[in-house]
C-alpha cells in the first residue's frame, strides 16, 4: 500500500468526494488562497495545505474563499446542506467555534429534530485542534468535547492518514452534521493509504493493541502517546490494550467496555481540558455500565484545567506526555483494592 | 405586472392568505390566552401584507428563513395550516410531529427552513439556500425574513456582505415593526436601515408594509433581480406589530392610544380591501366571502389538532441523526 | 427570616451590589424595557423580571438596554470589566451563548492567563437555562458543562432563593468571569431570604440531607427533584445524602467524595444532555479518586442525548424526574457485586 | 495642531517609535526564521505609520485592543520593548510571562488591551474599555485597531452599532493592508469601509496610512470627538504590508514586482524623513542618531531575551482564576 501523509490523505478524500459528487463544495477562509491578488492563484491551499489542488481542478463556483465571517459561511454551509449540497466548510482552528458556534449547534444540529425528523443536513465542518505548536491561548484547544455534548452532532477524530481518509469520506456522504477534526501535529505524520475511496465507518474503534493487564483509551495524537507509553510498559512487563474510539459522537461504547472488562484496569488520555471532557466522558460510561469489572480507579491523563500556554517548556508540560500515561497505568495495574 | 394590476384570482389568493394568517393569529391569541396552548409564541399579526406580498412572487423551489415571528412566513409560503396548527397545539399531527412549536415550523417541501428561536440565525440559512441554486445553476432565490432589531445581530451584516460579494440571488426582506421585544428601534438601531445595504453596493428599497401592493411590486423586482443573477436587495419593510412581543406581553411601553390608533390606521387588510373595491378590481361580497372560508379552515384547524393525539414517548430520541449506530 | 422569591433575591442581590459599589452596572436585552417608546418605562424589568426596579434607582447609565449584539455587549462587559468596571450582563436564555461565545471564553475567560496574570475581570455573566417551559430546542438548553469545560471560568448554579441572593452577591464581588445560571422553573419558588448582603462562597457545596446507603449530587433544580426522589426513599428504608454542589467550577471535590465514600452507592443528578456534561464529570471524579470505597456503579440520571422537545409529554419525560432517581439509587442500593 | 506643526521633540519621538517598530518587526523576522522563535508571528512592518498616528494622541489612561499584527500597536501605546521581546521569546520576563505569546502581549497599566488571536475579537472589548470611561465619567478614549479583513466579522459591525448608539468615545482604526491572509480586499469586502460608519451616521475618514501626518491629524480631531462626548469615528488607514501573512508565509500571491514597488514607495518612514528633512524641521543626523539607538535598543532587547530564563514549570497552573478554590 503506498505511504502518505495525514495532509494528503485527506486532500485525497476531498478530490474524490468532490469527483464523485457535483454537490460537495469546499469553503472556507484561504482554502485556496490568492484571490483577487496579483500573484499566484491556489496559493495557499488552505492554512494548512489540505485543500490544495481542489481551485484547480474544481473551480471557483465549489472552492470558495470566503471572507472573515465565520458564522455567515458555517450557517450557509448548513443551509446549503438543508437545501441540496453536501458543503465542506473549513474553520481554520477549532478555537475559532466561538464566533459560530450558534450555526452549529442551534441550527444544523438541531434541525431534524426540531423539524420533526424532516431534514436532512449532510453538513461537514473541518477544523484544526491541539496543542504543541506555540500559538497559545486561541489556537491551540481540543474543545471535541463542547461538541461531543450537543445531540444532533457527529464529532470525529482521526489519529492516522489511513483513518483520516477513511473517517472523511464517510463524513462527506454521511447524513447527519460532522465536525471533523484534525490535530496539526498529525498533518506530517505518514502511513499506508489506498489510493481508492474507501469509509471508515462512524462508531466503530480502532484496536490498536491488546493486552491483559491495563486498557488505554486515547484520541487524536493522544493514540500515538498512548502506544508509546504502552511500548515501554511491556518492557516493564505490563500489557495494555490501547483503543482510539476515532468518533466521540457516536461513541462505540461496547468495544470500550469489552476491553475495560477484559483488564479490569483503565487509563483514559485525552489533550483536552478536563471538566466535562472527553475522559471524564469515557470513565463515567465504564464506572456505570462495567464497574462489576474494575479493579482499579479510572485514571484520567488529561490537559491540566488552564488555558494554553505559549512557552515551549509550558506548553510541553500541558500536553499528556507517555511518562504520565505509563505512570497512570503503573498506578492502575498495581493498585489493590484493601 | 405590478400588483394594481393583478389578476381576479390572484387578488383573491393575496387577500385569502393575509387574512389567513390574521384569524390564525387572533385564534393563537385567544387559545394561547385560555391556557390550551403550551408555551408562548410570537404572534404576526398585522404584518401580513409582508409575508405574502413577498411571498407571492415565490414558487415552491424558492426558500425562505424566517423567524421566531413565523407564522405569517410559514402560511404564506404554503405551509399546511392544520399541520401548523397542530404543532403549536404540541400534537402528533403537527407539521413537526410536536417536536418543534411554534418558535421551529419548518415544512423544506415547501422551502421553508424553519421558524427561528435565535435572533439573526436565518441571514446565514437563506444564503446558504441561494448558494445551493448559485452552485447546481437554478434559479431559485431565497427569502430572508428579519426584524428590525435583528439588524444588529452580526450575523445579518455578515450575511449581508456575503450575499453580496457572492452575488447570491437573496432577497433581506427586514420586517421593521419598530421594536425588538420591548426596545423601540429608535433606541437601538444606528442610521437608516437601507443604508446598511447601500453601504455594501447593494440594491435596496424602503416600502410600507401597510400596503400589500407595494410590497408585491419591491419584491417583484429584488426577486427578478437575483433571478437575473444580479444578486441580493434589501427590502426595508414598515409594518405594525398588533399583539405584544409574545402573547403574555403586557405590552404597556405602548401607550393604549398607541395601539389603537395603530390598528385603525394601519391595518393592511383594511387598506387592501379598500383598494381593491375602490378600484372595482373586487367587491366586498368577494372578500366577505372569503372571509367566512377562513373561518372555517381555522375553527376546523383548531377542532382538529384539539382532537389528534400526543406524540408517542418513544418519539422523544428519534429523529437526532439520520442514522446513528 | 423573612420569605421570597428566588425572582426577588436575585433583584435583592443587584440592589445591594450597585448601592454599594458604584462600578457595577447591568446590561442586556430589556433588562428595563420601554425604552425610546411611548408607554411605562422599566416596563419588563428584564425578560423575566429580575432587573425590574434598577432603572429607577440606578439611572440609565448604570441599567443599560441593549441592541440584539450579544457580541458586543457581552465583549463590552468583559472589556468593561478588564477596565475597571464591574458589569452583570445578562443573556436572557443561555441557548444564545452561540452567538456570543468567543467574547466568553476566549476573551474573558483567558486574559488573566494569557496576560501572565496581570488582568482582573469581574464580570459576571447572567442567563436563564432549563426545560419545562415549553419553549423548545433552542430556548431550554443546560449548557453549563461547556462552561465547566472552560478553564478561567467560574459556573454557578443556584437551587435556593438563599443561595441565589449569595451566590449572586458572591459573583458581583468576585475577581473572576463568573456564569451565573438561574433556572427558569425556579424564579417564583420561594424560600428563606434574609434583607441583608450576604456571601455564598464559591466551592463550597450543600448538604441537605444526611443519610447512609446512597449519595445523590444534584444540580440547580434538579436539587429538589432529588429531594422528592429522596423523600420516598426513606419511606422505603434507603436513606440518601442529598449534595448541591452550588457551583460547578471550583467543584466542592471535598464534599463530594467524603459523601461518595460514606455510603459507596453514587447517583448523579443533572438536567444537562448526558455526553462529556455534569453527571460525567462529577462520576469520573469519584471513580478515579473514590474508587476503593464504591460499592455499586456510579448511575447517571440525565436528560437523553437529544435536543429539547417541544411537546408538555415529550418535554416532560427529558427531564429527569423524581422517579428516574429513585429507580437508579434503588439500583446503586440493591447492587452486589457478583 | 496638525502634524507639520508638531515640536521638534515630538517629532523625533513620533519617527522614534515607528523605527523602532520597523526595526523589532524585521528582527523578530530574522530570529524566526532562524528558528530562534518559537511559533509564528504576524509583522507590522510597513503599517507603522498608523499605529503611531494615532497613538501619538492618547495617554496612558486611554485604551487600546489590538489584533493578531499587534507588536506595532503595542510598542506605540507604550508597552516596554524588552519584555515584548522577551515574551516572543516565551521567556518568564516577558511581558505576560511567557504565557501569551506574540498574539496576546498586554500590558493594561499602558492601557493596552492586548492583541488579539482572534479576528473581530477587539471590537466589543474596546466598547467595553469606553464604556467604562463613558460609566465613571472620564475622559478617557479606546481605540480599537483592526484590519480590512475583520470589517467582515459580524462582531465589528455590532460593535459599530453599539458605540454609535450609546455614543461611546471609541475609534475604530481600521488598518487596511488590501489582505486578509492570501486573500484580497476586494474579493471579501463589498462596498466602501467608510460607507459602514456613514450608514450608522457615524463620522469617518479614509486616510493614507504611509503618511504620519495624515493619520496624525485625522486621529487628532477623531480622538478631540471622542474626549468631547460626541461618540466614535471610524478611520480607514490605508497601509501596505511589508511581509506574508505570517512569519513562514511565501506570500506568493502577489507579484515580486508587487512587493518591490510596495516597499519602495509606501515606506512610511521614508515619507516621513523627506517630509521632515525637506520642510527643515529636523535634519538627516537627527534621524541618523535614532536609527542607531534604535538598533541599540533592539539588540539589547534581543540579547536580554535570548540570555533570560523560560518560565518555572510552577506557573502552568498559576493566574488562571484571580482565587479559586
Ligand atoms: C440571539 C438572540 N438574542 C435574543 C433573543 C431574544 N429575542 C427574541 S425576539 C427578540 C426581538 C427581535 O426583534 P426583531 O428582530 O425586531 O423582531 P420582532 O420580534 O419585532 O418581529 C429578542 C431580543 C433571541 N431569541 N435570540
Ligand atoms: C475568528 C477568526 N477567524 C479567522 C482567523 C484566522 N486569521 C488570522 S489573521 C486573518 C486575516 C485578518 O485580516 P485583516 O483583518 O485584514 O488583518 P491583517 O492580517 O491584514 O492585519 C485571519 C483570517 C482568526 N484568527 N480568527
Ligand atoms: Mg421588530
Ligand atoms: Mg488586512
Amino acid at each position: 500500500m503506498p505511504t502518505k501523509s495525514y495532509r494528503q490523505a485527506l486532500n485525497e478524500a476531498l478530490h474524490h468526494e468532490m469527483g464523485r459528487d457535483p454537490r460537495v463544495i469546499v469553503l472556507g477562509e484561504d482554502i485556496a488562497g490568492g484571490a483577487g491578488a496579483s500573484g499566484q492563484k491556489d496559493a495557499w491551499g488552505g492554512a494548512f495545505g489540505v485543500t490544495k489542488g481542489l481551485l484547480g481542478a474544481f473551480g471557483p463556483t465549489r472552492v470558495r474563499d470566503t471572507p472573515i465571517s465565520e458564522s455567515a459561511f458555517v450557517g450557509a454551509a448548513a443551509g446549503a446542506a438543508a437545501t441540496g449540497l453536501r458543503p465542506v466548510a473549513e474553520i481554520m482552528f477549532v478555537d475559532f467555534l466561538g464566533v459560530c458556534f450558534d450555526q452549529i449547534f442551534n441550527q444544523a444540529a438541531k434541525f431534524r429534530y426540531m423539524f420533526g425528523g424532516k431534514a436532512v443536513t449532510p453538513f461537514v465542518l473541518r477544523a484544526t485542534f491541539g496543542a504543541g505548536t506555540r500559538s497559545a491561548s486561541q489556537h491551540s484547544q481540543a474543545l471535541y468535547p463542547i461538541f461531543t455534548h450537543i445531540p444532533g452532532l457527529k464529532v470525529v477524530i482521526p489519529s492516522t492518514p489511513y483513518d483520516a481518509k477513511g473517517l472523511l469520506i464517510q463524513a462527506i456522504r454521511d447524513d447527519d452534521p460532522v465536525i471533523f477534526l484534525e490535530n496539526k501535529l498529525l498533518y506530517d505524520t505518514v502511513g499506508e493509504v489506498p489510493d481508492g475511496a474507501y469509509v471508515v465507518p462512524f462508531g466503530e474503534a480502532n484496536i490498536l493493541r491488546e493486552g491483559d493487564d491495563v486498557t488505554i483509551i486515547a484520541f487524536g495524537r493522544m493514540v500515538h502517546i498512548a502506544m508509546e507509553a504502552a511500548g515501554q510498559l511491556a518492557k516493564e512487563g505490563i500489557s495494555c490494550t490501547v483503543i482510539d474510539p476515532r468518533t466521540t459522537s457516536p461513541l462505540d461504547e461496547d468495544t470500550i467496555l469489552e476491553a475495560a472488562e477484559e483488564t479490569g484496569r483503565v487509563v483514559i488520555v485525552d489533550e483536552a481540558n478536563p471538566r466535562c471532557g472527553m475522559a471524564a466522558d469515557v470513565s463515567s460510561i465504564i464506572a456505570e455500565k462495567a464497574f462489576g469489572a474494575l479493579k482499579a480507579p479510572i485514571f484520567k491523563v488529561t490537559a491540566p484545567h488552564t488555558p494554553v500556554p505559549y512557552a515551549p517548556n509550558l506548553e510541553a508540560a500541558y500536553i499528556p506526555d507517555a511518562k504520565r500515561i505509563a505512570d497512570a497505568a503503573r498506578a492502575a495495574f498495581t493498585y489493590r483494592k484493601s | 405586472m405590478t400588483g394594481m394590476q393583478l389578476s381576479r384570482d390572484e387578488l383573491l389568493r393575496a387577500y385569502r392568505t393575509m387574512r389567513i394568517i390574521r384569524v390564525f393569529e387572533d385564534r393563537v391569541s385567544a387559545e394561547m390566552a385560555s391556557g390550551d396552548i403550551p408555551g408562548n409564541t410570537h404572534l404576526y399579526a398585522g404584518q401580513e401584507a409582508s409575508a405574502v406580498g413577498v411571498c407571492f412572487h415565490l414558487t415552491e423551489d424558492d426558500k425562505i428563513a424566517s423567524t421566531h415571528r413565523g407564522h405569517g412566513h410559514c402560511i404564506a409560503k404554503g405551509c399546511d395550516v392544520d399541520g401548523m396548527m397542530a404543532e403549536i397545539f404540541g400534537k402528533d399531527t403537527g407539521i413537526c410531529r410536536g417536536k418543534g412549536g411554534s418558535m421551529h415550523i419548518a415544512d423544506l417541501s415547501k422551502g421553508m427552513l424553519g421558524a427561528n428561536g435565535i435572533v439573526g440565525g436565518g441571514p446565514p440559512l437563506a444564503c446558504g439556500a441561494a448558494l445551493t441554486a448559485q452552485v447546481l445553476n437554478r434559479d431559485d432565490v431565497a427569502v430572508c425574513f428579519s426584524g428590525d432589531g435583528a439588524i444588529n445581530q452580526g450575523t445579518t451584516a455578515e450575511s449581508m456582505n456575503l450575499a453580496q460579494i457572492w452575488k447570491l440571488p437573496v432577497i433581506f426582506a427586514v420586517e421593521d415593526n419598530g421594536f425588538g421585544e420591548a426596545t423601540a428601534k429608535s433606541f437601538v438601531v444606528a442610521g437608516e436601515i437601507t443604508k446598511r445595504a447601500e453601504a455594501l453596493g447593494m440594491a435596496s428599497a424602503h416600502v410600507d408594509g401597510v400596503d400589500f401592493f407595494a410590497v408585491h411590486d419591491a419584491a417583484q423586482e429584488a426577486v427578478a433581480r437575483a433571478r437575473r443573477g444580479e444578486g441580493p436587495t434589501l427590502l426595508h419593510i414598515e409594518t405594525p406589530r398588533y399583539y405584544g412581543h409574545f402573547s403574555g406581553d403586557p405590552d404597556n411601553y405602548r401607550t393604549p392610544e398607541e395601539k389603537s390608533a395603530m390598528r385603525r390606521e394601519r391595518d393592511c387588510l383594511a387598506v387592501f380591501r379598500s383598494r381593491v373595491t375602490q378600484a372595482k378590481l373586487l367587491d366586498d361580497a368577494d372578500l366577505d366571502r372569503v372571509d367566512a372560508e377562513v373561518q372555517q379552515l381555522i375553527d376546523s384547524a383548531v377542532k382538529a389538532a384539539r382532537a389528534a393525539p400526543q406524540p408517542g414517548l418513544e418519539t422523544l430520541t428519534t429523529d437526532v441523526y439520520v442514522r446513528y449506530v
